[in-house]
């Protein structure tokens, strides 16, 4: 179908585009508005129906599914290895706040912007590959970082994990996750922004051309390797953000952070909630965060069973997710049926 | 035994109910060790609790909240801050890995409730982050350096190679053992930090530099635990060290472990055990209870598990009250025996549970006579032999 | 003529894991001229256009793009000089609507692209600019449509439009009315009669009427090598272009 | 040879081919033509048994193959040429010609197949996708004259070619005819149909508009071309 | 000398367990463009099968090197049938994605059923022994396994590089309608490739009982290894990644030998190689350029 004499390398046969793309965007304004109402007061409501901490890992999550998805969705970069930028995030906020004593929303901005840096070497690598290959160098690169993180010692604690990260802001006493989420909720609906921003942005649409046909991209002049290495350092910052999120959040950093079954249920969480929906995937940290917290305490001991489970239904039957599906229905049912 | 409640106030329990939470791995790499077992240990331990004092016991509402933390310390984090917060729990039991159980003490020590961990060997717990609320039962690397390395280095051979995972445990391990080693007046020959987690599963060319050191080392002391251990003992197998005349300690070994091995594969191995479910009587019919409830035999965890679910609520029953700091303050410098603690004492200064500790050896796979029954007990190591003294690292 | 050539390539050679497609072509494309490339299939062709703009790297010789240096520039870089090309077999961006495309060729230099802060809606600057370049090539109503649903013949006018969007001093165009219809054909011949006002085209065609209404000059490759150059009508002539490519009983279809 | 009865055909929801009846005798080339999108291609790949929305009946060889897998009809005897080709990237030029089993009397053997395409032979350990658009074109109908099949289904055999190799190829289809093969080809070029085929099929809007000879076809041209060019 | 010889033998064997899981996951991208995530979990059920096996039916391990690979080989054929072939239309994601999920399926079935200890298996008596080459001895079960693994890439890369049967597999994945078209019966041959693939997986497993610990997690960070292991030899090269497979056993070996001071060494060196390869070749040290991705 395509000739590698038109477009050389890999870049020929480039992965179809996921499904279920941008199908939100063309529902009406007020629909949308409604939505975001009800999101909002979601979030507001949120410590008070669930257990304070729960919540916290909810909003922490969802910037981290948003990273991930900013990639996998809207770039066509499946990561299976951001658990590097997140965990890294964590470790550098967790260092700041102890040894810096700084306001934590400062520690965490340290940490976004350390995951951003080390985005930058390690995407430059990556981006070199595209699908499938992008997805295990970029799971092998992040399995290297754990490594040096477990031999760190000194750094970073090793197994123990780095331990009694403070809440330091501004004298305030935050030590209750309660108010600890409405503390954070003002910085993760800012990220959210931010990658609501970049989607529909200039840059965004650029990206999306990327990831349908880079040849083509490139013969118009977008420089595509940078192009795709600025949406992965973009990401990393995000990534970043949600994992520094998350040390102040449990006031400590342990390995778990780096490890790539972190990075793996990143993904899960973007695919349940739908790749390239970006809301779809804080639906998904929600779920999967609220899931899991419900799983330990059932007594139920096979929690991969159920995880794994839910991914390959979801793989095999709902491909666009929970968002996606919904979107995609809604839609269905407002133009009931074409004629034939 | 303590008699009934001191003063007869009805609202001395909080909710008039105590609750125990444990906490432990029931589906990863230590859910064997404890896991849910575990929690059938604790609730023998009510069982026999209300059984000892029938009406005169403070309540007769006891509960068991268990979750499982996954060895994951952010887990670890949230599920003790649920089970103190949201389920009523007054202590939190068991919490194996190393990291996982520093979180919780900081948890117990924020929230002001009781913590007693038995599955985390780290002795930071009883040093630089002890705190008033956390209380280390069963080992710690201290002890399973200690007697290993000493009667071993009188017993079979000075000259040691020492193996140990690069990582806190392992390093820690190394430390202690080496330190038992010289005082017992043998010598570390040589000793290497393998990668850890070791992802290939290979030790070769460790195992094959052991018996080329000068001098010759006579024990071989591996400090890898679970699947890792399994790793070096078979290719210690494999490249024959026994018949080359190196002999083998292991410096944390539990029974499940032998039982994956086998005991032939071990026999004659000696390492430092905490609690043996055949070593009296009085282990062995709690052993058939046990195996009764959950089919197998029990570890040491779920023997300790049993202990400090009992001494906790003996503390209460004293006390009258699940105030944590009143129960903290019956318990400190209590001198125990149970079916776990043998002249067991929890000490005040930085609320080590000490107690005697056994030298153990993997019998030949001929005298094995019964499932289960693989070791035999060298030598029993007094409570205050077989924990280090109070660190000055620990401030209450 | 080396001298003002805007577009010359000197003993250009692309070898694949020993196989020569293209070998030691020397090329010189006159400004405003409209130069065809053709020959027979595997001549190199399509190559030689890679080569061109950056998409191959060669393996020996030098292109000078108005006297720069360009051997070896990426081929973003080498689009953003002023050198725009369609592609022999289609390549869009299946998900995007016509207009969409456009809009992301004429934003290219500008470095808008960059703006991830910045909201989409400021692109919209270019729906003027883009409406009318798709009038151009007839493709005004389907503005909307994804370039998936477009038809073989629209989705080849798209891709001129888009060539054209980057308003480029080099238009390379890869076969642009294979797989039309006749009027499709005729109305392309008319497009680019038209869009070469002050610029260059360089064209790789089969057709032959194609090339003789619009060629100034026309270069036969055969085997990755010159064969002949000069007008159409005297190359058509040529006892080994004949042989070579248009066979006996010339079909000019 | 072969005879398609009351055949209509979907895509979704969207119906292509609509009670198309036709019939290729044995030894006969009988092409379709068609403007962009008349249903051309889907009609091929229905004949193949690739279209799963089709109704109707397709018999080949006096023998009802409708319900048959595609694979059966292909060792049958039925060889497909398709539109884009269908050149295996992760196969070399000669691979791709040793492929498909043979299935007919008349095989080509590979050197045969050479001798009439040098440029293949050339490039015969390359991966097939490597090649140029117009030596991919070569490959697929060289490939279906090695199985040696019966009937030929050539969707648009020469685009992209060269003056020259049109030439050729009609030259090929003649000579493959005197052999008695058979050919439904889907063209464009009305000059180069009328040069190899007996017969036409005019396709418009799914179903069969005109059934003409190649007189027919010279005399009306001019109106065939502008009809067919939209 | 022998010191360095007996390394040498040491990184052969560990980087025959890296070659042969690379061998299967290279045969089913190679062939089908899956990236089988679960290739470390069927390693796992390769080696807990043969516990199994031996524990409570007293199958032998000469018998179990026969009968796993079988089994799995035909539940590989069962689940390409019942799944990865639907998916193998979209993205190739979907299957990288489906086979993580698979994995953690397969894991906690081992697991809820015999619990995370790992499981006692012995060397078979015939090689418990020891071979002596002189300079120096060396288990004779190790010797086994580089002899056997040696063999069956040779057999594998005949086979797959030099026979009809690799010819008709790759094209039946690369596009399974046309080659329909061509008179092959895809189905026939594309499941037993997937089949044969895990078969490769189980019998690695196998072959690891005696040597590793046997438990639910034992594929799980070591095909991590793995993959990189593909990436650095080309992903879909048999050649390459069987190469890189003993290349990077052989450097681990060196380096905990020679650098044990600086165990990060042996953990990140295949990933610093990666990074390395990626940089000088993208496509991998035996990979096409122009291989699809
Ligand atoms: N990436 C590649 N690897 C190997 N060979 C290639 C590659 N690209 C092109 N070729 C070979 O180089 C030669 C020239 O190909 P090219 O596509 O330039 O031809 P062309 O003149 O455009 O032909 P057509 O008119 O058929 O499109 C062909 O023989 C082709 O097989
Ligand atoms: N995969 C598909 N999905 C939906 N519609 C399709 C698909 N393929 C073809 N069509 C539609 O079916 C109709 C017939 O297509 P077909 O390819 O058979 O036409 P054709 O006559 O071969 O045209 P061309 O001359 O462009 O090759 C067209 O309108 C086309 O848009
Ligand atoms: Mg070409
Ligand atoms: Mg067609």
């Amino acid at each position: 179908m395509t000739s590698a004499v038109d477009t050389p390398a890999e870049e020929s046969a480039r992965p179809a585009p996921p499904s279920g793309l941008l199908t939100v965007a063309r529902a009406p304004g007020w629909v949308r508005y409604a939505l975001l109402a009800a999101g909002l007061v979601v979030a507001l409501w949120l410590p008070n129906g669930l257990y304070p901490a729960v919540a916290v890992d909810i909003l922490c999550w969802a910037l981290f599914a948003v990273s991930v998805d900013l990639l996998l969705g809207f770039t066509g970069l499946m990561s299976f290895g951001h658990a590097a930028f997140w965990g890294t995030s964590a470790y550098v906020t967790g260092l700041v706040a102890i040894h810096a004593g700084l306001p934590f929303p400062a520690a965490v901005l340290a940490g976004a912007l350390a995951a951003a840096l080390l985005a930058l070497p390690i995407g430059y690598l990556a981006v070199k590959r595209t699908g499938i290959y992008f997805a295990m160098v970029t799971l092998a690169f992040a399995q290297m970082v754990y490594y040096v993180a477990n031999e760190w010692r000194s750094v970073t604690q090793g197994e123990n994990g780095l331990q009694g990260v403070p809440r330091e802001f501004f004298g305030a006493d935050l030590s209750d996750d309660y108010y600890f989420y409405y503390a954070i909720l003002p910085i993760v609906l800012l990220g959210l922004l931010a990658a609501w921003r970049i989607v529909h942005s200039p840059f965004g649409r650029v990206l999306v051309g990327i990831r349908d046909n880079p040849a083509r991209a490139r013969a118009l002049g977008y420089p595509v390797h940078r192009y795709k290495l600025t949406a992965f350092v973009l990401s990393g910052f995000l990534a970043g953000l949600g994992g520094g999120l998350f040390a102040v959040g449990h006031r400590f950093v342990s390995l778990d952070v780096l490890h790539w079954t972190t990075s793996g249920k990143a993904v899960i969480v973007v695919v349940l909630g739908g790749i390239g929906t970006l809301w779809g995937g804080v639906l998904g940290a929600a779920l999967v965060v609220r899931l899991e917290d419900w799983l330990s305490f059932s007594g139920f001991e096979a929690i991969g069973l159920v995880t794994g489970g839910i991914f390959v239904l979801v793989v095999l039957l709902f491909r666009r997710g929970i968002w996606g599906t919904g979107s995609a229905l809604a839609l269905r049912w407002r133009r009931p049926r074409r004629r034939e | 035994g303590g008699g009934g409640p001191q003063s007869g106030g009805d609202q001395k329990l909080t909710g008039d109910k105590i609750v125990l939470g444990v906490l432990n791995d029931q589906s990863g790499a230590y859910s064997e060790l404890s896991g849910r077992n575990s929690v059938k240990a604790v609730e023998m331990a009510i069982a026999d609790f209300k059984a000892k004092y029938g009406d005169k016991a403070v309540t007769k509402n006891i509960s068991v909240e268990t979750a499982d933390h996954q060895n994951k310390p952010d887990v670890a984090n949230s599920k003790a801050q649920e089970m103190y917060d949201r389920k009523g729990v007054d202590a939190i039991l068991d919490v194996p890995t190393s990291s996982a159980a520093l979180k919780v003490a900081d948890v117990a020590k924020e929230k002001k409730k009781l913590y007693f961990n038995i599955g985390a060997a780290t002795t930071d717990l009883t040093g630089k982050s002890c705190n008033k609320y956390t209380f280390h039962y069963a080992y710690d690397t201290y002890m399973l350096a200690h007697g290993t390395g000493t009667v071993t280095t009188q017993q079979v051979g000075k000259n040691w190679y020492i193996l140990y995972p690069n990582y806190a445990f392992g390093q820690d391990m190394e430390k202690s053992f080496s330190a038992a080693i010289t005082a017992a007046g043998g010598q570390v020959v040589g000793k290497d930090g393998a990668p850890f987690p070791n992802t290939s599963g290979d030790y070769s060319s460790f195992l094959l530099k052991a018996p080329t050191l000068n001098p010759k080392p006579q024990v071989l002391g591996t400090m890898q635990a679970g699947a890792e251990l399994v790793n070096v003992v078979k290719q210690y197998n494999e490249f024959k060290l026994r018949d080359k005349g190196v002999g083998l300690a292991v410096g944390l070994m539990f029974i499940t472990d032998i039982h994956s091995l086998t005991p032939a594969a071990l026999a004659g191995t000696t390492y430092t055990d905490a609690w043996y479910w055949n070593f009296d009587q009085q282990n062995r019919e709690w052993a058939d209870r046990f195996q009764k409830e959950t089919g197998t035999r029990p570890s040491f965890a779920h023997a300790a598990n049993y202990s400090a679910a009992m001494q906790y609520l003996e503390a209460v029953q004293a006390a009258g009250t699940d105030d944590a700091d009143t129960v903290v303050k019956g318990l400190e410098g209590k001198e125990v025996n149970d079916l776990f603690l043998r002249n067991g004492k929890i000490r005040a200064e930085d609320h080590r549970v000490i107690h005697d500790a056994y030298l153990a050896q993997v019998k030949p796979q001929a005298e094995v006579s019964e499932p289960w029954d693989y070791v035999k007990i060298l030598k029993t190591i007094p409570a205050a032999e077989a924990f280090r003294a109070p660190s000055a690292d620990c401030k209450m | 003529m080396a001298g003002q050539a805007i577009l010359s390539a000197r003993g250009l050679t692309r070898d694949f894991r020993g196989f020569r497609a293209v070998d030691g072509v020397d090329l010189d494309v006159a400004p405003e001229t409209v130069h065809a490339l053709v020959g027979p299939n595997g001549a190199g062709k399509t190559t030689l256009f890679n080569l061109l703009t950056g998409f191959l790297p060669p393996s020996a010789g030098r292109i000078e793009l108005a006297g720069r240096d360009v051997t070896g520039l990426p081929p973003e870089r080498v689009a953003r000089l002023g050198v725009a090309r369609s592609f022999q077999i289609t390549s869009l961006f299946p998900q995007l609507g016509a207009r969409e495309h456009v809009e992301l060729a004429l934003q290219a230099p500008s470095g808008l692209g960059w703006r991830f802060w910045r909201s989409a809606k400021l692109m919209r600057r270019y729906r003027d600019r883009a409406d009318e370049l798709l009038a151009m090539v007839g493709l005004a109503e389907l503005a909307e449509a994804p370039a998936e649903a477009l038809a073989y013949g629209r989705k080849r006018a798209l891709e001129l439009a888009i060539a054209l969007a980057l308003d480029p001093k080099v238009l390379l165009l890869d076969e642009p009315t294979a797989g039309m219809g006749l009027e499709d054909v005729d109305r392309t011949v008319d497009l680019i009669a038209r869009v070469r006002a002050g610029r260059t085209v360089v064209m790789v065609e089969h057709n032959m009427s194609v090339v003789g209404r619009l060629a100034d000059t026309v270069t036969v490759l055969q085997a990755g090598k010159v064969l002949v150059e000069g007008p159409y009508e005297q190359v058509r002539a040529d006892e080994r272009v004949i042989t070579a490519y248009l066979g006996a009983a010339d079909a000019a279809h | 040879m072969l005879r398609i009865e009351n055949l209509s055909a979907w895509y979704g929801e969207a119906q292509v081919l609509r009670e198309v009846s036709l019939e290729v005798a044995a030894g006969e080339v009988v092409t379709l033509v068609g403007r962009n999108g008349a249903g051309k291609s889907t009609l091929l790949r229905c004949v193949m048994g690739l279209h799963p929305g089709q109704r109707g009946t397709v018999s080949f060889a006096d023998r009802d193959v409708t319900k048959l897998p595609a694979y059966k009809r292909a060792r049958l005897g039925l060889g497909w040429v398709p539109d884009d080709r269908g050149a295996y990237a992760t196969l070399t030029v000669t691979e791709n010609l040793t492929l498909p089993p043979r299935v007919g009397p008349d095989p080509w053997p590979l050197e045969r197949v050479y001798e009439a395409f040098p440029a293949l032979y050339s490039r015969r350990d390359s991966a097939a996708t490597m090649l140029s658009g117009g030596e991919q074109q070569m490959l697929a109908l060289a490939r279906v004259l090695r199985m040696g099949a019966r009937l030929l289904l050539c969707d648009e055999p020469t685009e992209g070619l060269s003056p020259l190799l049109v030439q050729q190829v009609g030259d090929l289809l003649r000579e493959a005819k005197k052999h008695g093969v058979t050919v439904l080809l889907v063209e464009q070029n009305l000059h180069f149909a009328t040069g190899v085929a007996d017969r036409h099929y005019l396709l418009a809007e799914g179903r069969i508009a005109e059934a003409m000879d190649n007189s027919e076809v010279r005399s009306r041209e001019r109106e065939l071309l502008a009809y067919l060019g939209i | 000398m022998s010191g360095f010889l007996q390394n040498t033998f040491n990184g052969l064997v560990g980087g025959a367990f890296y070659a042969l899981l690379a061998l299967g996951l290279a045969v089913i991208f190679g062939m089908l463009r899956v990236v089988n995530f679960a290739h470390g979990a069927f390693y796992m059920l390769g080696a807990f099968g043969a516990y199994v096996l031996l524990a409570e039916a007293g199958v032998p391990f000469w018998a179990a090197l026969v009968i796993m690979p079988l089994a799995l080989g035909l539940l590989g054929m069962v689940l390409e049938r019942a799944v990865i072939h639907r998916l193998t239309r979209l993205d190739p994601l979907y299957n990288f994605l489906l086979t993580f999920g698979l994995t953690l399926i397969l894991q906690d079935l081992v697991k809820s059923r015999y619990g995370v200890q790992s499981s006692p298996y012995a060397t078979p008596t015939e090689l418990s022994g020891t071979v002596d080459f002189g300079l120096f001895d060396f288990p004779t079960y190790r010797v086994f396994i580089l002899g056997f693994t040696v063999l069956l890439c040779v057999a594998v890369w005949w086979v797959l590089g030099r026979t009809r049967v690799g010819m008709v597999v790759r094209a039946a994945t690369e596009r399974p309608e046309l080659t329909r078209a061509f008179g092959i019966d895809v189905g026939r041959w594309v499941t037993p490739v997937f089949g044969f693939g895990i078969a490769l997986a189980g019998l690695a497993g196998v072959l690891a009982a005696p040597m590793r610990a046997v438990n639910p997690l034992m594929g799980a960070d070591l095909i991590i290894v793995v993959f990189a292991v593909v990436v650095i030899g080309g992903l879909g090269s048999i050649f390459g990644s069987v190469a890189a497979g003993f290349g990077i056993g052989l450097i681990q070996a060196w380096g905990e030998a020679y650098l044990s001071d600086f165990p990060i060494v042996s953990q990140t060196v295949v990933f610093v190689v990666m990074a390395a390869v990626l940089l000088w070749r993208p496509a991998g040290l035996f990979g096409r350029e122009e291989a699809p991705a």
